[in-house]
């Protein structure tokens, strides 16, 4: 754990010189740490407790809504809101869970999946909730000690505080008894409940506190924007390309959903650079040769193989 | 001998099956329980009944004089069940001793004493040496040790074995049943079922025979492998 | 040489448009070089793929704001070009959008960001005065009654409502009122409930391709009006094609169309035409005109300064085939074109511009005729 | 050599980087029922597996009815005439008994005798008529492993290889199910068989081979193993 | 009594719905059934049949329902090859591998074909696109009609497929237990790359039927599918492919009518609640069999 953290500290202070380094790329390294951040706490229910869901954009919608509107509408500052997001989204994560959590495997994805869309339908529909299909304009912030909110500069370092607390936060409970419970739950539930684990209580758990870090980074992509609209933000493709940041960079792993953010975002940025409208091909054929080569994700293989390789070390000598 | 287990008339239905009819059963300290019977005859559903894994259609369950019918199974655990899986499920993607330690977290909430903990529980089996191991890696006597060690971490008071000594070869066997004695002796109550009769013979203190979901014989392992009905059933004529 | 930079939807959901779009563009960048440029410099596009999404879009646009080029143009649809703005504006970059109507892009708006081309309050306008223009003229075909029909994206909602708000002041009395979201598009059911209703004036408004299958079935549940109005999915050319015969006496608003009466209209239509290799739409014309615009603002600027691109671009004063630009502000908007809008109507398989009057090619048809007739 | 149905040369097996299995040979004559017994994880499955094409030799070769067998899939080696009862019995557990028998017999050689193999199944397991229509996966363990061996003998084999058959079973179950084999194996039909129940594999085989950690340490005529002291005291508990 | 004719119009109308649901639902149905791989692509498998029909149309002229001639047996391939040299290498790993590598699939077909056509939605007009008759006061589509016999004909032919001949008693038993089909003989490489096959040319075919009736774009219209397939298979019963129909009818009428009853924004969400109400109370889906343990 240790080490763990000690490597986080080493990226917190290189992050934080990015911007002077920098300054001009901005905007792609913030999408690469709200990613970061997405995936891994996708990955505290998808990774560390087997829950595939397909249904976090609700979160990230969840959370831009809030500090939206809370500050157009109520004036209320993004940090209240971003707190109130994080709150309801746990709430919203419990009976969410409770409803679907009897399902297990595809069947949880697919439920996830049609939860999302139902929530989606209601933020588009319900205009006196969410001001509607037109979406909601983020015209003004507060400026805490003078920071200017709308600065991409500001925006890195709030990114930044965000994945890595939400990094910091798998790495304590991946050593904990909670993360044991998740990864219990995750392999064998009749197991875990010989063991004493409540499986249904510690899924709800996972889902809570995913869904409400979750929303947090939902709400500084509100602020980066300045511009919601529900279709974008509680798109299903959104949903869908946070577990792939996770899946691919390595389920249950500390660093895999980072990693993950890297090479995608990375990836990404460079195709649509380079290749103009043949670029989502290229990232399509990326995919496919991550999923063929490293079928557990990136981290998750090099781990996989280490391991081995110790453990054959071992048994031969 | 005081009763630490006691089920009264449990019946399990499967849909329009009786997988178990009014079977009731009690057990002490340090006693151990034989339970056998042909396969299929519904030993495992009982298990998994008193240890709340199979909803049941009726009975009571009583765990030291506390009603613990109502109880999902995670309860039962925390209030002295420990049991085993007929097939092995150990959590695949974890270390061994992270296997026991999941279970050893139960009791002892920091890291570290749940680390001993799990440690010493291997070394009573005698896995401490593969404790860095993937469980996935294990052999299937080694698994059949995880079982008991995941199942002895939870500081059980009643422990269920479902078939620990199938598939095992003599020499495993031996050591199997000798540690099954051991925990007798330390004062746990054993609910044990198995088809090798010579560790039924030489371990059980009573022993029950289900055939079809009902009880059809009962006594000490002498009394019920002379029974007429039992070797019609089970043991067979050689 | 300057460089312009260009943000367009060239992959997703938006790809269609972004290639008629970036046409447009060259067709206004080879006028322009071969004109002789910028003050005798080359005129130069890059273009950056947004893959329809405002997350790509703000990295392009960040990457346009420190490279230093004097304006940036971009994008289609309003969930990205609104969250452009925003970025563009605090960064001082001057912007000219390129395809979106949403309001609210220049509504309040800012110093920093141009419309040349129509918004929702435009358009809905347009409509209604082509409503009332038909009622005027035609008074044996009374029109009182209106059902409208919209998807429920940013655009289509939009107008929707400035449609609703415009028949409540002009006495249109609203008889259906329906929003659908995107799916297997099956409309029968709404068109069902709308033939109980009985509307004289059917207001559409959907995503491109939605508009074929509301037409289609439209004719299948037998629902009739007198007007039947299509927004923007039949302004297409591949609308008639896909609809056939259905598609005649349809109306659609659109900035330009290739008959409208503005000298050039019908030249600038043949080099898109040329270009495109296949027919040209509205959305060209509005690509070609975002860049005209642009390249008469970087002539009377430095472009080395975005400070006097954006003054520049707040005086401008042109005339294009497309039509005349000045930004000025009025009702709440700020840097928005008064353009007006064209009603097209497709008559015998080809879109006809037929109001307003003094610029329309030919007289509406109207009443349309009910399907069982047709 | 005619007269080898199957022969293991020197293989070397493993599952990724780890070796579990070290230069075993063995054969089996046609005609002949051999016995393959050993510890637990003493790679007695895997070379089973290995044979049946499940996973490919690192090294060594392995022959069937005198063909090198490189890179078979297990399904080209039934197409050979292998058949392979293995662990855990792998049924359609959805499907009747009966539709898993005519499964048994899906390859056009085994179509062709499909009724021929039926009815020669069925006197050989005369119960399986009674289970005909039921679900393959309602069946009682011992039930389904007899589904097991009569699904492998509708291929119409040249040869059986079977990986722990009584596994599970009662005692009364395993008896029938040796029995079985037996009679499977007096049709003429060359056998090999891996069991922890080494009594009872002394008795019905011709030959045994003994395995210990992936090393093969003995083999000879059962007879002459029956009294090997190393036989007696690691697998007989004498 | 107009309130019954427009009741029983807005059933019909669903039932018919229901078909072409059932359509695009089936061949995921067959593959998630047999190999419990969730199919993202399975979509743009479909807008893949229906950019075919255009391209025949476009080159030779023909109807859709004739170039199903050569759609499909080209859709069969296509399957093929992609479980040959994709899927195939994954069923080893965890079972998310499956689901992103159909997901890196979708996004190639779709931007392939953007590439190839153009991003402008296509569609083959014909001339009895709208042409309707009436059985008893009620209104068919006749696009509506054919595409819902299409649905029956082919459902028929996969039950029977399945369940009286020996392919598919081979395909039923990869489904059950791939090692225990492998040790009899069958090879279940080959029985997962026909069965893949065979899903993708059922999708290619609902594109080609339905493309006289909704238009194909490259990369929305694939997702919309997808995801209506997925809601068909679950309400039907995941895997089982003569509930597919009812699942559809189901998914049909729950949308028509609520969309004519209630609200008509929410459509897409009547379907999805039902959706959910099955998977909760009945997750065998309505006409699913439960699954024994062993
Ligand atoms: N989940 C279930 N659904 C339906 N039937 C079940 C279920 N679990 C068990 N059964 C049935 O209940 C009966 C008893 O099974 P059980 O597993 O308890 O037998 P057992 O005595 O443990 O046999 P064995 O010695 O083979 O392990 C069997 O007929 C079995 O098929
Ligand atoms: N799929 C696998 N992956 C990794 N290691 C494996 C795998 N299967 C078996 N092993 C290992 O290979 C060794 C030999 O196992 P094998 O199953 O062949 O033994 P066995 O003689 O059949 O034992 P048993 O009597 O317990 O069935 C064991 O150490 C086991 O842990
Ligand atoms: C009329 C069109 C040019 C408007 C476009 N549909 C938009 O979303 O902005
Ligand atoms: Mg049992
Ligand atoms: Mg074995």
């Amino acid at each position: 754990m240790i080490k763990h953290l000690i490597g986080l500290g080493v990226l917190l202070a290189v992050g934080i010189a990015y911007p002077a380094i920098f300054p001009n790329n901005l905007t792609i390294a913030i999408s690469v740490l709200l990613f970061a951040g997405w995936a891994t706490s996708w990955d505290l229910l998808g990774g560390w407790n087997g829950q595939v869901s397909l249904g976090h954009a609700s979160f990230v919608g969840l959370g831009a809504y809030f500090v939206a509107i809370g500050q157009s509408q109520f004036g209320l500052a993004p940090w209240w809101t971003m707190a109130m997001a994080a709150v309801f989204a746990a709430i919203l994560g419990y009976f969410w869970g409770w409803l679907t959590f009897s399902l297990r495997g595809p069947y949880f994805s697919l439920s996830t999946i049609a939860v999302a869309e139902i929530l989606r339908l209601i933020a588009i529909n319900e205009e006196w909730l969410t001001g509607g299909a037109t979406g909601v304009f983020l015209a003004t912030l507060p400026e805490p000690f003078g920071i200017d909110l709308f600065s991409r500069t500001a925006q890195f370092y709030m990114a930044l505080a965000f994945a890595a607390v939400v990094v910091a936060t798998v790495i304590v409970i991946s050593r904990a008894q909670f993360g044991y419970q998740l990864r219990a739950v995750r392999e064998d539930e009749d197991s875990a409940m010989a063991a004493g684990i409540d499986p249904t209580a510690t899924k709800l758990k996972a889902f809570m506190l995913s869904a409400a870090l979750t929303s947090i980074g939902g709400g500084i992509y509100g602020v980066v924007l300045a511009f919601i609209e529900p279709h974008v933000i509680f798109a299903l493709l959104l949903s869908v390309q946070i577990a792939l940041t996770a899946i691919i960079g390595g389920r249950g792993t500390i660093w895999g959903p980072s990693v993950g953010a890297l090479v995608l975002i990375g990836a990404g940025e460079m195709f649509r650079t380079t290749f103009a409208e043949a670029n989502m091909l290229i990232y399509g054929i990326l995919i496919l040769i991550v999923v063929l080569f490293l079928p557990r994700g990136i981290v998750g293989e090099l781990a996989r193989r280490h391991i081995r390789r110790l453990y054959a070390k071992r048994a031969q000598s | 001998m005081p009763n630490v287990l006691r089920a009264d008339g449990i019946t399990v239905k499967f849909g329009g099956v009786t997988a178990v009819n009014n079977v009731s059963l009690s057990l002490g300290s340090g006693e151990i329980l034989g339970l056998i019977g042909p396969n299929g005859a519904g030993k495992t559903t009982l298990f998994n009944a008193v240890t709340g894994f199979a909803p049941m259609h009726s009975g009571t369950i009583t765990l030291l004089n506390k009603d613990i019918t109502a109880l999902p199974a995670f309860k039962r655990t925390r209030l002295g069940f420990g049991r085993t899986f007929q097939t092995e499920r150990p959590f695949e993607e974890l270390t061994v001793l992270e296997n026991v330690l999941v279970a050893a977290f139960l009791t002892v909430g920091r890291r570290r004493e749940a680390e001993r903990l799990a440690m010493s529980v291997l070394e009573q089996v005698g896995l401490a040496d593969r404790a860095h191991q993937p469980a996935l890696d294990l052999n299937l006597a080694r698994r059949r040790r995880l079982e008991l060690a995941k199942a002895l971490a939870v500081k059980p008071k009643v422990i269920f074995l479902d078939e620990i000594m199938a598939g095992l070869n003599p020499p495993a066997l031996r050591e199997m049943i000798a540690f099954v004695r051991s925990l007798s002796a330390q004062g746990l109550a054993v609910l044990m079922v198995e088809h090798i009769m010579e560790a039924i013979i030489e371990l059980s203190d009573h022993v029950i025979v289900l055939a079809s979901g009902e009880k059809i014989a009962e006594g000490t392992p002498q009394q019920v492998t002379s029974d007429e009905r039992v070797i019609e059933a089970y043991l067979g004529t050689d | 040489q300057v460089e312009v930079g260009v943000i367009n939807s060239l992959s997703g959901n938006f790809a269609a448009f972004g290639e008629r779009y970036r046409t447009g563009l060259q067709v206004a960048l080879d006028e322009i070089n071969a004109n002789g440029g910028i003050k005798g410099q080359q005129l130069t596009l890059t273009i950056q793929d947004d893959r329809s999404e405002a997350k790509s879009a703000l990295a392009a646009a960040e990457s346009f704001a420190s490279k230093g080029v004097p304006l940036v143009i971009g994008s289609y649809a309003s969930s990205i070009t609104g969250p452009l703005a925003q970025f563009l504006t605090r960064q001082k970059v001057p912007m000219i959008v390129l395809g979106s109507a949403d309001d609210s892009i220049t509504k309040p708006g800012s110093p920093w960001v141009f419309r040349a081309k129509h918004n929702s309050t435009i358009v809905a306008k347009a409509y209604f005065d082509y409503f009332d223009h038909l009622k005027s003229t035609k008074k044996d075909a009374p029109l009182a009654t209106v059902a409208m029909l919209y998807g429920n994206g940013a655009w289509p909602t939009s107008l929707a409502k400035e449609g609703k708000r415009l028949a409540a002041e002009r006495g249109y009395k609203v008889v259906g009122d329906q929003a659908y979201d995107q799916g297997v598009t099956d409309f029968r059911p709404i068109l069902n409930r709308f033939r109980g209703a009985n509307p004289d004036i059917l207001y559409i408004v959907s995503y491109a391709e939605d508009g074929v299958a509301i037409t289609r079935q439209m004719r299948e549940v037998g629902l009739n009006a007198k007007v039947i109005a299509i927004d923007t999915s039949a302004a297409l050319p591949s609308f008639v094609q896909q609809v056939g015969k259905s598609a005649d006496y349809i109306a659609t608003a659109v900035s330009w169309s290739q008959d409208v009466k503005y000298p050039g209209a019908q030249e600038l239509y043949e080099r898109l035409k040329a270009k495109a290799g296949g027919e040209p739409s509205f959305y060209e014309a509005e690509g070609y005109l975002a860049l005209m615009v642009a390249a008469d603002a970087l002539r009377r600027a430095d472009p080395k300064s975005r400070d006097s691109v954006r003054e520049a671009l707040a005086t401008t004063d042109i005339t294009t085939p497309v039509t005349t630009v000045n930004f000025k502000s009025a009702d709440g908007f700020q840097g928005q074109n008064p353009i007006r809008s064209l009603i097209l109507q497709i008559q015998d398989g080809k879109h006809v511009t037929v109001f307003p009057d003094d610029l329309a090619a030919k007289q509406p048809q109207h009443p349309t005729p009910e399907w069982s007739t047709r | 050599m005619g007269d080898r149905i199957l022969q293991v040369d020197k293989v070397d097996l493993g599952y990724g980087a780890l070796k579990v299995v070290f230069g075993a040979s063995l054969h089996v004559n046609r005609g002949e029922l051999v016995g393959l017994v050993g510890g637990n994880g003493s790679g007695k499955s895997t070379i089973l597996r290995a044979i049946s094409g499940m996973i490919a030799p690192w090294s060594g070769h392995i022959l069937f009815d005198g063909e090198a067998i490189k890179g078979a899939r297990p399904h080209q080696m039934a197409r050979k005439g292998l058949a392979h009862v293995p662990m855990g019995r792998q049924l359609f557990p959805n499907m009747t008994v009966r539709e898993n028998l005519l499964l048994g017999a899906y390859l056009p050689e085994a179509k062709a005798a499909r009724h021929e193999n039926m009815a020669k199944v069925e006197a050989l397991f005369p119960d399986l008529t009674r289970y005909a229509h039921a679900m393959a996966g309602q069946l009682s363990g011992g039930q389904q492993q007899m589904v097991a061996i009569a699904r492998a003998l509708m291929l119409g084999p040249k040869m059986l290889i079977m990986d722990e058959p009584s596994l599970g079973l009662s005692p009364l179950f395993v008896k029938e199910v040796m029995a079985a084999i037996r009679r499977v194996a007096e049709t003429g039909l060359p056998i090999l068989l891996v069991e922890q129940n080494v009594k009872q594999v002394l008795a019905v085989s011709h030959r045994v081979y003994v395995l210990e950690n992936g090393r093969q340490v003995l083999d000879g005529p059962s007879e002459e193993l029956q009294g090997h002291p190393m036989i007696r005291k690691a697998y007989l508990g004498l | 009594m107009a309130g019954l004719d427009i009741l029983l119009q807005n059933v019909a109308n669903g039932v018919l719905m229901g078909g072409v649901y059932a359509l695009i639902g089936i061949g995921l149905t067959l593959v998630f059934g047999v190999m419990r791989t969730i199919n993202f692509a399975h979509g743009d498998f479909v807008v893949l049949g229906m950019y075919s029909a255009v391209l025949f149309n476009a080159l030779l002229g023909w109807d859709p329902y004739l170039s199903l001639l050569l759609a499909m047996p080209i859709g069969f391939f296509a399957g093929v090859v992609v479980e040959r040299f994709v899927l195939s290498r994954v069923v080893d790993a965890p079972p998310e591998s499956a689901l992103l590598a159909t997901l890196g699939i979708s996004l190639i077909i779709g931007n392939a074909i953007l590439l190839t056509f153009g991003g402008e939605p296509r569609s083959v007009q014909v001339s009895y696109a709208s042409s309707t008759f009436s059985i008893a006061g009620v209104n068919v589509s006749m696009v509506l009609l054919l595409a819902g016999i299409a649905t029956v004909v082919m459902i028929a032919a996969l039950y029977t497929l399945l369940n009286r001949t020996e392919i598919g008693r081979a395909i039923r038993g990869t489904a059950e237990n791939r090692l225990g089909a492998e040790l009899v003989g069958i090879d279940t490489r080959r029985i997962h790359s026909i069965v893949f096959g065979l899903g993708v040319m059922l999708a290619v075919m609902a594109g080609v039927t339905l493309i006289p009736l909704l238009f194909a774009t490259p990369t929305n219209t694939g997702a919309v599918f997808t995801l209506k397939a997925f809601v068909v298979t679950v309400l039907g019963g995941l895997g089982n492919v003569g509930a597919a129909i009812a699942g559809g009818v189901l998914l049909g009428v729950v949308e028509v009518l609520g969309a004519s009853y209630f609200m008509s924004e929410y459509r897409e969400a009547y379907g999805l609640v039902a959706f959910l109400l099955i998977l909760l109370f009945r997750p065998e889906g309505l006409f699913g069999r439960t699954v024994k343990r062993v």
